[in-house]
């Protein structure tokens, strides 16, 4: 192991360390990161939910977008698979229904940098219990 | 009187100078050698204080002073079981007392000391930091959380041959 | 994907290590070992449930897991991508199932600083520390700020010893900084003695390096150069960890000489405690750490002027230390908008007693009782009646109802009787009797004692008597005067603040809950039932079949009556086991 | 020095910076009680483990009480010593440390002469509530050659811990335990037999109570008189004298020589000796065998050893044989005094009067417990019978004179018997610290150089200063002299022999503080170091009066050479006045 010996040795390890405890950071405070869930139930990998995943941790990070995409379970949206949620940073989340690598990029490129919306989004007709809450400083 | 004899077996006299010389036989290390000893022998006897006494400097009756202040260190071997029962705030109101009375009863011995068989001692120590766990009882390394005194005979048996 | 499972005391008492090990086989069967890791963490504080198993992205709060569910974690949610229901925290009044731990009641109103990394990095690996913004405060300080810089800031956030005594940190610092000495140390006080409180070993079990880098920030403040931590040898784990941590930071270079390229030399050993509650009084500590008996001397003078080994040194707790490092990066003026007007900053607390979460909690300062205990803590355990509420361990007293709103800081505990001391909190239900819990207290004070000044050594010994005589219903009116009275001198003339304190678990019960020592005496009752001097086992005879099990289950032949007749128990022999009322199918023996 | 104004009981007083609540109000004539605090002042010995808590005062502005021993006053400072609160306070202190010691006052050793009884007192307690129920601390009592220990009368005012350790440097006492249970003793509480203690008798001298106190041999005194069969003789030592009147009620310093003679005799004494002369006898054999390694020395002898040291004090014998076996050969193989007297009463004197051995008893009249321990050593006995067989303290002897029914202050002076009972000036002042070392100056000076000493006062010699040193100029040669009091004192100069840097060619130790006149058996001081520097006063005057002041001018120690040893250091002289040692070392041995 090298040595720290200057503050700036100090601050370029963490740029590079942030990025491993960056996932965790990011989930204690999601507030101010785009979050994007995918529905990764057993029909949604089956009709190719972690292909359309791995292409956003990877297109968001290319872009230079902050986000954090997890999965998540079944949506309730069997008919629409794969989905996916988006919630921009003091916005109510977006469900997208069919969403396939094609459809990611645009999300991306329209409604996530631009705010323009985009086809196939599935009006919301539940409640979230993760979502009631979301004032935490 | 001719001068004080103090019998010790040479590996375990070897064992203790080797331990007082890491911490440079200084006096002020009285603490963290009879840590070091008392990890090694499990108990810290009359001639194992001796020898410590001998190796830093300090006078025999301040190692013994030392000793008895501090509740960790011992001068009786332990049993092979020990027992420990948390008697930490959180366990006594979750009813700690209780279950160190089933204990004293089922193994007929009292807080310190050790069955005749030397199988089982019994002890109390403060808060392990186990609260959610409440009472909390220690057997060895093993931690048995939420006991109740009907739940005692079990924790036993489980050691007895 | 992260798996984050509790490493800490209470949940690795509960076999977390194990489901560590079942994860990573399982996820190994799977061929998920380099996409998932498996990263056990220090304490999340929700030891009431533990252990925990945290599931990042997603953060899915699991709770109560064993190993075997290790399989089903792996298959279900890393996999699946489903959550495993039925691990999932159940609220308790909401009856509904909530898998963000944000959301749970537990830890939305609690703000973390001392425990901001508890559960959220690996504390064995400095680098993800450092991701943390870890050691940033001591290069600032090295860097940017002067020894006297540094002083200020931490006089200017407000923070004040979590230790107990609530002295504010930024002058004992500026204290032990003027006293010049060719060696200076500083000590880090990890001798937690509590009986309910494990604030500062969760802290160095989750975060070990927060604790050396404040350490290192203090010395460069106070001009020490030599930092010991004196911790208790009942926490292996906290050990090992620092330990690790000490190594980490010494290969880095940010302990040891020439601390980031500067002539700033610090770096930290370990002083084991061996089990005395006394040694928590720095005093005393500083003689532990020499060898000596732990027994606390008068001051002054006092360890700025004249430490260990004679030299001036500064002694600060765990918790103080690890809030340092967060004061120097965001700025005093962050840290002292936190809180209330004479209390900076949060508290962490552990939370233990007849509530439903058990666990580690920490808030900011002013908020009130009932919020931690109702709102974080769910509540009374069992639907029971909430009865009383003790903090400050040993040396402080039990608070009722009609403190609940109090905000919780220094100035208001100590104002209701009680003091915030390290941070226990204990709750107690209506089962609770409060003339034996404040026996509990006294009985720890009489263990703890070092003996060295007579009202703590013989006076303590006293009041537990006197107590125990209530407890059996011989006590007279008379002696609670005198109970009083002596509480009041051994508080007037003990040598330390062990002694200083050690009545106020009986003062304070004495004030609010005076009926109760009333009852035991007038009326030989027990107003909660636990005393069993106080009890008396009676036959129904309505109920009695004279089935004879009773008599048979005596373990002191204190049941006698014929087969088919009421039986009686003849209260001089029987020892109130409990054994009879166990065993009759009846309802035939109550206790009265 | 910056001085500094406070009010005490509404007195105004201007005291130095760093004074005491305590000192300051004894400026101002406010006694507060103390009891664990210990100050014997001039000897720079101090006990304030501000544990007892007798002692609080009522500071304003201060949130508790203050411990006055400890508390250091400052400008502006207001002190109550006897408010409400302070006096409710110091009764429920008492009240509590009562509560744990027992109250078999009539029958304890120390009843009369109790600090806690007199607190007792002092404060009017008259019951201790809740006794009924109170737990006491339980302890078994050990009985040693010396001293007995009853630790259920301890009240942890330390000082015994403290003399032990920091004055002594024996560290035969620590605390143990804890709370309630913690007590004063030697490690794993075994017999203090088994311990390195000394028996130098220091920590009775300080015990307020009557947990530590002597092993009383009046009884085997008053048996031997009482016997027909046995003739009893008696030797004094010369600190006795200086101090027994105090047990009377007369001033310290008050010399009482010649009323105590007349006190023994009218006890039933036989001959009534002075250990006096037996030091004179010392200072023959040891000033020869100083003269002797130092004429070696002198002449380039490389095997002799130098410095010589003094060995008549027991509990310092004791202390080399536990801690400095290796330098055994160091000290002078010399008796002490006591045991050379006994040794010439049972041989010399014993063949005078025709009186056969058994049937002789040595009585020793000493301010000393080690005395009593060493009278019972092996080496000191023949066929099993002791040269000395009873040694008993100052305070043993004035319980006799009282019981007896006689007061000392109105007995006639006499005389010592002969030919035992003859000494001279430097007998007499063995009592004081650097006294055995001047005496031995005086012999070994007129010895060495044949001239006739001028000035016989070497004033450089005496103090009290924890460890001194003097030149005394032998004609040309400087003879370096060193003196400690104190075994903390001595083991410095030991370890600077050990290390080969001692520069000294003789030097004199005493255990105890002021030397003979502080001792572990003589009246209680109460922490007055005042007493102890009277008695010294006393010594040197005793010294003063005395017709012949040096040791081989005493007509009756050259007859006895002349009749009986021959010369100083001849075979018969070793084999009655000189010893060896023993190692006492604690030993680790491979089982």
């Amino acid at each position: 192991m090298a040595k720290i010996k200057t503050l700036a040795d100090l601050k370029k390890m963490r740029e590079d360390l942030q990025s491993k405890v960056d996932l965790r950071e990011k989930a204690d405070s999601p507030e101010s990161y785009v979050q994007i869930k995918v529905g990764m139930a057993t029909s949604g990998i089956a009709s190719g939910a972690k292909e359309v995943m791995d292409f956003l941790i990877e297109a968001l990070e290319k872009r230079n977008i902050e986000a954090v995409v997890s999965q998540t379970g079944d949506m309730g949206y069997c008919f629409a698979e794969p989905t996916i949620e988006v919630q921009k940073p003091g916005e109510e989340p977006i469900v997208f229904g069919y969403v396939d690598i094609k459809k990611a990029d645009e999300i991306i490129e329209k409604y996530i940098k631009r705010g323009e919306l985009v086809d196939g989004i599935i009006p919301q007709n539940y409640q979230v219990i993760d979502d009631k809450d979301n004032k935490k400083a | 009187m001719s001068h004080i004899k103090v019998k010790i077996k040479e590996k375990d006299l070897n064992t203790i100078k080797q331990i007082c010389k890491s911490f440079n036989n200084e006096p002020k290390e009285l603490i963290n050698v009879l840590h070091k000893t008392q990890e090694h022998f499990g108990y810290l006897p009359a001639e194992i204080q001796e020898v410590v006494a001998q190796e830093l400097n300090v006078p025999v009756a301040k190692v013994y002073g030392v000793v008895t202040f501090y509740s960790f260190f011992t001068m009786l071997p332990k049993g092979k079981h020990p027992v420990s029962i948390c008697t930490g705030t959180a366990c006594y109101v979750r009813g700690a007392d209780n279950v160190l009375q089933e204990f004293k009863r089922q193994l007929g011995i009292e807080v310190g000391e050790t069955t005749e068989d030397g199988e089982f001692s019994l002890s109390c120590l403060r808060c392990v930091g186990a609260c959610g766990l409440a009472p909390v009882v220690l057997v060895g390394d093993k931690t048995y959380g939420r006991v109740a005194p009907d739940g005692v005979k079990a924790i036993i048996d489980e050691y007895k041959k | 994907m992260h798996l984050l499972v509790c490493g800490g005391t209470g949940c690795r008492a509960s076999a977390s290590d194990s489901i560590v090990e079942s994860l990573k086989q399982e996820l190994e069967n799977k061929g998920l070992s380099d996409e998932v890791q498996v990263i056990m963490t220090g304490c999340f504080g929700f030891c009431e449930k533990g252990p925990i198993v945290k599931v990042l992205p997603d953060n899915t709060f699991y709770v109560e897991v064993k190993h075997e569910d290790a399989v089903e974690i792996v298959d279900e949610h890393v996999i699946k991508g489903r959550q495993v229901k039925r691990l999932l925290y159940q609220d308790p009044e909401k009856k509904q199932s909530i898998s963000d731990s944000k959301h749970m009641d537990f830890y939305k109103k609690q703000i973390r600083i001392a425990l901001r990394n508890c559960g959220f990095i690996d504390p064995e690996n400095v680098d993800e520390y450092i991701g943390r913004d870890g050691y940033m405060a001591l290069g600032k300080c090295i860097n940017e700020m002067t020894p006297q810089d540094v002083i200020k800031e931490i006089k200017d956030s407000g923070l004040r010893g979590r230790g107990g005594g609530g002295f504010p940190t930024g002058l004992k610092w500026e204290i032990a900084s003027k006293n010049n000495a060719d060696q200076k140390y500083v000590v880090c006080n990890a001798d937690e003695g509590d009986p309910g409180a494990f604030m500062d070993r969760s802290i160095l079990e989750g975060d070990p390096h927060a604790v050396l880098e404040a350490m290192a920030i203090c010395g460069y403040a106070t001009n020490a150069s030599k930092g010991l931590i004196y911790i208790r040898a009942e926490y292996p784990l906290a050990i090992k960890r620092l330990k690790i941590a000490i190594d980490q930071a010494r290969e880095y270079g940010l302990l040891g000489k020439n601390i980031f390229g500067s002539d700033f030399e610090f770096d930290v050993e370990l002083r084991y405690g061996a089990g005395a509650f006394v040694c928590g009084e720095e005093t005393a500590l500083i003689h532990s750490m020499e060898g000596l008996r732990g027994e606390p001397t008068i001051k002054p003078p006092y360890p700025a002027e004249k430490g260990y080994l004679g030299k001036p040194t500064n002694v600060n707790n765990v918790e103080t230390f690890a809030n340092i490092p967060v004061i120097i990066n965001k700025g005093a003026n962050w840290f002292n908008k936190i809180g209330t007007e004479k209390s900076k900053g949060t508290k962490v607390f552990a939370l233990a007693g007849k509530i439903n979460n058990v666990g580690l909690i920490e808030v900011p300062m002013g908020t009130t009782l009932r919020e931690v205990i109702f709102e974080i803590g769910g509540g009374i355990k069992d639907g029971k009646k909430f009865k009383a509420v003790q903090t400050g361990g040993p040396s402080g007293g039990c608070l009722t109802e009609k403190h609940l709103d109090t905000p919780i800081d220094f100035d208001n505990l100590i104002a209701a009787g009680s003091m915030m001391g390290s941070g226990g909190m204990i709750v107690m239900d209506e089962d609770d009797c409060m003339v034996s819990v404040a026996k509990f207290y006294l009985d720890f004070t009489v263990e703890e004692s070092c003996g060295k000044c007579s009202p703590c050594r013989i006076g303590n010994k006293r009041l537990y008597e006197l107590l125990d005589q209530i407890t059996q219903g011989k006590a007279t009116m008379d002696d609670l005067q005198r109970l009083r009275n002596m509480c009041e001198v051994i508080k007037d003339t003990s040598l330390c603040g062990l002694g200083q304190t050690s009545p106020n678990p009986i003062l304070s019960t004495l004030d609010n809950f005076w009926d109760e020592y009333v009852a035991h005496i007038k009326d030989h009752k027990c107003p909660a039932g636990q005393c069993k001097d106080l009890m008396k086992y009676v036959v129904i005879e309505e109920n009695c079949v004279g089935c004879t099990a009773c008599v048979r289950v005596c373990p002191v032949g204190a049941i006698s009556g014929e087969k088919k007749q009421p039986h009686y128990i003849d209260p001089s022999n029987c020892i109130k086991c409990g054994a009879c009322i166990e065993r009759c199918k009846f309802d035939a023996i109550i206790v009265k | 020095m910056e001085k500094v104004k406070l009010t005490i009981d509404n007195k105004q007083i201007e005291v130095e910076k760093g004074t005491t609540i305590y000192k300051a109000a004894k400026q101002l004539g406010i006694d507060i009680p103390v009891l664990c605090y210990m100050n014997l002042e001039d000897l720079g010995i101090e006990n304030k483990p501000g544990g007892c808590r007798i002692c609080v005062v009522e500071v304003e502005g201060r949130k508790n009480l203050a411990p006055s021993c400890s508390t250091e006053v400052w400008d502006g400072m207001v002190v109550n010593t006897h408010s409400m609160r302070v006096i409710n306070a110091r009764r429920t202190v008492m009240e509590f440390i009562l509560s744990d010691h027992p109250k078999d006052c009539l029958t304890c050793a120390k009843s009369g002469n109790c600090e806690l009884q007199d607190m007792a007192v002092k404060l009017g307690i008259r019951e201790v509530p809740g006794q009924e129920y109170a737990e006491m601390s339980e302890y078994k009592i050990d009985f040693s050659p010396s001293l007995i220990r009853d630790l259920d009368k301890c009240i942890m005012c330390r000082r015994c811990e403290m003399m032990c350790n920091e004055f002594q440097t024996v560290g035969a006492l620590s605390a143990f335990n804890r709370g309630f249970e913690a007590a004063v003793g030697p490690a794993f509480e075994m017999d203090i037999e088994y311990s390195p203690c000394t028996y130098c008798g220091q920590c009775v001298a300080v015990c307020p109570t009557g947990a530590l106190t002597e092993k009383d041999h009046t009884r085997d005194v008053i048996n031997a008189l009482a016997d027909p069969t046995k003739t009893v003789v008696v030797q004094t030592a010369p600190a006795v004298r200086a101090a027994l009147g105090e047990e009377f009620g007369l001033e310290a310093g008050t010399r009482v020589t010649g009323e105590m003679v007349a006190a023994l005799r009218r006890l039933g004494f036989d001959y009534v000796f002075d250990t006096d002369f037996a030091a004179d006898l010392t200072i023959m054999e040891e000033g020869t065998e100083l003269l002797d390694r130092l004429t070696k020395h002198l002449n380039g002898d490389k095997e002799v050893k130098l410095p010589i040291l003094t060995s008549c004090c027991p509990a310092w014998v004791s202390f080399f044989e536990h801690n400095f076996p290796e330098m055994m050969d160091v000290p002078s193989s010399a008796r002490s005094p006591q045991q050379m007297f006994g040794s010439i009463a049972k041989t010399y004197f014993a063949d005078k009067i025709e009186v056969k051995r058994e049937d002789l008893v040595v009585v020793s009249i000493m301010p000393c417990l080690a005395k009593k321990y060493e009278a019972q050593r092996d080496e000191f006995k023949v066929d099993g019978n002791p040269d000395v067989d009873f040694s008993i303290s100052t305070r043993e002897l004035a319980h006799l004179i009282k019981e007896a029914n006689l007061d000392l202050k109105t007995l006639p002076k006499e005389e010592f018997d002969t030919p035992l009972g003859e000494s001279t000036g430097a007998g007499v002042i063995f009592g004081a610290t650097g006294g055995v070392i001047e005496a031995a100056t005086r012999t070994a000076y007129e010895l060495h150089t044949g001239k006739k000493l001028e000035d016989i006062d070497f004033k450089q010699l005496r103090g009290l200063e924890g460890i001194r040193k003097a030149t005394v100029d032998f004609e040309g040669t400087p003879i370096n002299i060193g003196i400690a009091h104190g075994l903390g004192n001595a083991r410095k100069l030991l370890e600077d022999i050990k290390a080969g840097k001692s520069e000294f060619h003789a030097i004199e130790i005493m255990s105890c503080p002021g030397g003979c006149i502080g001792g572990g058996g003589q009246p209680l001081h109460h922490s007055d170091s005042g007493i102890l520097k009277a008695r010294m006063k006393a010594i040197y005057e005793e010294d003063a009066d005395k017709p012949i002041r040096k040791s081989h001018d005493n007509p009756y120690i050259i007859k006895l050479y002349e009749e009986f040893l021959g010369k100083p250091m001849s075979e018969k002289a070793h084999h009655l006045l000189h010893t060896c040692y023993f190692d006492k070392s604690r030993k680790v041995e491979i089982s």
